[in-house]
């Protein structure tokens, strides 16, 4: 339903088009049952980006703050992407695998 | 000769809507452009009554010494030390919270109750809204003067109004106002009068006030009961205005209703700030979350909307999700700042035992299981030098902008993420109540200024987080991190070792 | 009806003159007592009578100066030279 | 209390906030007022564009063809913030309820000539009006103005006019000894007499403005300008010929509050003028415009009060307001002929 407003057309500016991220997508990623970390992350991570680089280095940058993280096993981790069953491929960019700007990503952890 | 007097009321009318008359030279469309585009039929303005019969000079009387009392509090705490008063310098943290982000919403409030002083087109609402403008920018104000002593002390004060248009939790309640002031003038009375001020501001204003007066900060109690005393003539302006929108004409319900609803919701998700202010951040407590949400909501909202329910208006969307998660979402909250403390211009610090005690005692269907074990752990961390700080940057609700930390109201081990879809872009929202709001109208919330969001597209000062934080002006390492170790911890423990009396502090250094 | 109406008055002089007047004057009224103020709650109806709160104070006491003493209140209101009034419709 | 820590341990340790030092320096502890208007308002990061008018931010300094580096230029000398604001108000109320008492008290108004009385509440009443058009102007100015400092006054001259307003009322009541008939007169005469039509309609048209610097100077600076020297000094002095004193001592006030408020108004176009050249143009252009409509709105209600030395009264008033001007740096020009 469109807002009401004076005149027809109201719009102002769509602030965060994938355009202005510099070549990045926004990717959230949330880390289920540690809720020691509050909510989703947010990332900016050009599509390019390899799954390999998010599970190696960004993840464990993020989440070695929880004492747990040592014993986590990404590669049985369950995921989703926006909602869906994802299996990740490892040698894949997050953008040849349905990443998109704003997609969410949820992992199970054993 | 023998004077005629008029009555109260017939005085009263001949010095407020007495005033007016209809235009001849202007057409009244010109005069008012804003109001008839959002969809509300008045039919007759003369059939508005005006709840309290204030004329000016009552007011600057009733105003003036309002005044002289609170600014001799102000005086005599700044001469006294009153700072030294309080139970314990964690509690200047919920002082913090309130200049940062209550504050500049007074400010705000003051200048579009001026913007309905001028363009709602009856004069007698105009009235009470041009006093409820000053007596908004009384609050802000005579808020600033008050806390003005703290912020010779305590760090996070000294610039808060730069930081309420960046902080990145301090956009929640700025946009909260924003949404209210960019709407139409019906919907931003129904917005701030009726929905906050009567339905939700007593949970802001009266147990935290209440709980200043517990912790020792008498200013603070002052200038609360004060502004409170302004703060009724307000509520029964929302709750007659709202009345008189319902009774003009049946077409106005359900648009009103579309507003409760939106509002509540809207409002609700601000106070769980608040909630978590009462229960993690005032030393001696008055009463839990819980208990303030069951008081000022469930008993006096039950009976507002009883009320309402003639003009066929229900409790608003939603209100039953509030009643289910009032065991949680201070909590929640807590966590937030917990994991953010290193880039916020508040402390937070580990729950100790007496207060596990205490929340434990107040949330018994929930404490223990979903909470407890948190803090706990991340205690054990801090004991280990090792405290807890979340490096990522959180995912912040498109509506309400709190970090999306909220959980599925049948599942607290479960975030509850919504999406939603406008012109192929995703938006995500922390519950239905904030999904509902974005699906109204989607074309304003596609414009939010997420600062997470800004951060990445390079607005905010740099990549780095020191380059955030200064960009932020939050003195880093006084304003930011744990209470524990902080330039205040340092500063609060010397003024108690210096109340000791002299023999003690040599007896007990041998 | 006997939907609740409530009045919170800060502990002052006159607050406490006025919620004595109201438990007086409003045999139903039930007083909650918090730090520094007072919240009074009435099924229905609830009236502030200048006369007695007058007598209490020892000076004569204009209902509009309800506004020097109250922190918050539940109902709508009717104001008169005599008294102030919370009521439900 | 607490006398007992020794000084050193509660030096503060800072003075005041840090916008407040980024002005002032940081060593000096600030003024009240200079804590509760410098900076308090949003400027940036605004989230969603009015309903009502998407092409501006809900603050926009382009709500007005006035251009200012710095908004916080508009010192107000009066250093009003809300209570030192209402301290003084309630302290001119009081003076302005003790003079209705006294010549309530001692049936004074009975002692003045019947046809000044009338002719009083002839000139006088219908001003109310104007009061309450020049209260929505001002609210105009507090909604869409830029920054505290200059939003702030003006909400105050706003509750100044709605109270202004309010005490000619009781004049009214005085005058009708009680009774209202002389305000429900009055009104017929704002609204349907021949001789105020030009000035409602010049209020009327104002309510219209919608740069609200423009709406600044036409009310506050132009026909205030006009209109109270008019009031206050030629009306007044032709009520002395009439036994008028009883009515000079309640509408004494009128002059004392003008005088209040041309401080402020004198201050904030001294720095509006100040800043650049295209600001004195365009402040000239509106001074000019507004400052001929005026002058032609009044002449008939002066010519009413005054007979033919109307028009010479109007010509005083509009020379005064030149003069003032001309301190300011700005110009009002040319007088037009009636």
């Amino acid at each position: 339903m469109p807002v009401v407003s004076l005149k027809p057309g109201y719009s102002g500016p769509v602030r965060d088009r994938v355009e202005n991220f510099h070549g990045a997508y926004l990717v959230y990623v949330h880390w289920e049952g540690h809720l020691n970390f509050c909510s989703a992350i947010t990332l900016p991570l050009p599509p390019t980006t390899p799954f390999a680089a998010l599970a190696d280095e960004i993840l464990p940058s993020l989440y070695q703050a929880d004492p747990g993280w040592s014993g986590v096993d990404l590669a049985a981790a369950r995921w989703t992407l926006d909602g869906e069953d994802w299996s990740p491929d490892r040698t894949l960019a997050l953008g040849e695998q349905g990443v998109g700007h704003k997609s969410l990503i949820r992992f199970w952890t054993a | 000769m023998v004077a005629r007097k008029l009555s109260l009321k017939q005085k009263y009318g001949h010095f407020t809507r007495g005033l007016d008359w209809e235009p001849s030279y202007q057409k009244q469309e010109d005069i008012f452009p804003f109001a008839t585009y959002e969809g509300i039929k008045i039919h007759d303005w003369n059939a508005w009554e005006d709840p309290f019969k204030l004329t000016m000079d009552a007011y600057w009387k009733f105003q003036a010494e309002k005044e002289r009392k609170l600014y001799a509090v102000i005086d005599s705490m700044a001469q006294n030390n009153g700072q030294l008063g309080i139970t314990d310098a964690r509690y200047l943290n919920a002082v913090k919270i309130f200049i940062q982000g209550v504050t500049p919403l007074e400010y705000q409030a003051h200048r579009h109750f001026a913007h309905l002083a001028r363009h709602l087109p009856g004069a007698g609402l105009r009235v009470a809204a041009q006093m409820q403008s000053i007596d908004e920018l009384r609050h802000c104000q005579t808020q600033i003067h008050t806390i003005s002593h703290y912020n010779k002390f305590f760090d996070g004060i000294h610039d808060f109004t730069h930081m309420h248009d960046r902080l990145w939790y301090l956009s929640v309640p700025k946009s909260f106002f924003d949404d209210a002031t960019s709407a139409g003038p019906f919907e931003f009375l129904t917005a701030i009068s009726f929905a906050f001020e009567y339905v939700l501001t007593n949970l802001l204003f009266v147990p935290f006030m209440s709980g200043a007066a517990y912790n020792g900060d008498m200013a603070t109690v002052t200038f609360g009961f004060s502004a409170q005393s302004d703060e009724s003539r307000h509520m029964t302006l929302g709750l007659e205005a709202v009345r008189f929108l319902l009774e003009q004409d049946e077409a106005n319900v359900p648009i009103v209703q579309g507003w409760i609803d939106k509002w509540f919701w809207r409002g609700y998700r601000l106070l769980s700030l608040v909630g978590m202010m009462m229960d993690y951040m005032l030393p001696k407590k008055v009463m839990s979350w819980s208990e303030a949400w069951e008081t000022y909501y469930e008993e006096a909202g039950g009976a507002l909307f009883a009320d309402l329910a003639r003009y066929g208006i229900r409790e608003p969307k939603y209100a039953d999700v509030a009643k289910a998660e009032k065991g949680h979402v201070s909590h929640q909250v807590w966590s937030i700042f917990y994991n953010y403390a290193q880039a916020a211009a508040v402390h937070t610090w580990d729950v100790d035992d007496q207060h596990l005690d205490w929340l434990r005692e107040k949330y018994p269907e929930t404490f223990a299981q979903h909470y407890e074990p948190r803090y706990r752990a991340w205690r054990e961390q801090a004991e280990a030098g090792k405290r807890f700080y979340n490096d990522g940057l959180p995912q912040l609700c498109q509506v309400c902008q709190i970090p999306m930390a909220f959980t599925e109201v049948d599942d607290p081990g479960t975030i509850s993420f919504r999406v939603s879809e406008h012109q192929g872009e995703k938006y995500h929202t922390c519950s239905d109540g904030c999904r509902d709001i974005f699906e109204h109208e989607p074309e304003k919330y596609v414009q939010a200024w997420l600062p997470v969001h800004q951060i990445f597209q390079g607005n905010c000062g740099g990549a780095t987080l020191p380059e955030v934080l200064d960009w932020y002006h939050i003195n880093q390492g006084a304003d930011n991190f744990d209470y524990a170790g902080s330039p205040e911890e340092e500063q609060w423990n010397a003024w108690m070792e210096g109340r000791r009396p002299a023999a003690f502090p040599a007896a007990a250094a041998e | 009806m006997s939907r609740p109406v409530s009045i919170t008055l800060q502990n002052s002089q006159d607050g406490i003159a006025i919620a004595n007047a109201i438990l007086a004057d409003n045999p139903e009224a039930q007083r909650k007592s918090f730090p520094a103020m007072t919240k009074i709650d009435c099924p229905g109806r609830l009236s502030i009578l200048a006369d007695s709160v007058s007598e209490r104070l020892g000076r004569e006491w204009d209902p509009q100066e309800i506004h020097m003493s109250v922190i918050s209140l539940s109902g709508s209101v009717d104001e008169d030279d005599g008294s102030f009034t919370l009521f439900w419709r | 209390m607490n006398i007992d820590i020794q000084a050193e341990a509660i030096t503060p340790r800072r003075h005041t906030f840090s916008h407040i030092a980024r002005r002032f320096g940081v060593d000096k502890p600030a003024s009240r007022y200079e804590e509760a208007t410098y900076d308090v308002q949003p400027v940036a990061n605004f989230h969603y564009r009015p309903t009502w008018a998407p092409e501006f931010e809900l603050y926009d300094v382009a709500r007005t063809r006035i251009v200012m580096a710095d908004w916080y230029v508009f010192r107000d000398p009066r250093q009003f913030y809300y209570a030192t604001y209402n301290i003084s108000r309630a302290a001119m109320q009081q003076s302005f309820d003790d003079a209705v008492n006294f010549v309530e008290k001692r049936g004074l108004v009975a002692g003045v000539a019947p046809a000044w009385r009338e002719a009083v509440a002839a000139y006088l009443l219908p001003l109310r009006h104007l009061e309450w058009a020049a209260n929505m102007n001002c609210q105009l100015i507090a909604d869409w103005g830029y920054g505290t400092q200059i939003t702030s006054a003006a909400a105050f001259c706003g509750a100044d006019r709605l109270g202004l307003a309010q005490v000619i009322s009781r004049i009214g009541l005085v005058l009708g000894e009680g009774g209202d008939d002389h305000l429900v007169a009055a009104k017929t005469l704002w609204v349907d007499g021949a001789a105020w039509q030009p000035l409602r309609r010049l209020a009327e048209d104002m309510l219209v403005l919608r740069d609200w610097f423009e709406v600044y100077v036409a009310q506050l600076v132009v026909l205030d300008g006009l209109v109270y020297p008019l009031l206050c000094e030629s009306f007044d002095a032709a009520g002395v010929a009439h036994n008028g004193a009883p009515i000079s001592m309640m509408t004494g006030f009128l002059a004392d509050w003008f005088a209040d408020n041309s401080r402020w108004t004198d201050a904030v176009m001294k720095a509006a003028a100040g800043e650049s050249d295209a600001n004195r143009t365009v402040l000239n252009g509106w001074l000019r415009q507004w400052g001929e409509r005026a002058h032609e709105a009044l002449l008939p209600v002066a010519r009413q009060v005054l007979g033919e030395e109307g028009d010479a009264a109007v010509a005083q008033a509009r020379r005064q307001l030149s003069a003032r001007l001309e301190k300011l740096g700005l110009t009002l020009g040319e007088e037009v002929p009636a």
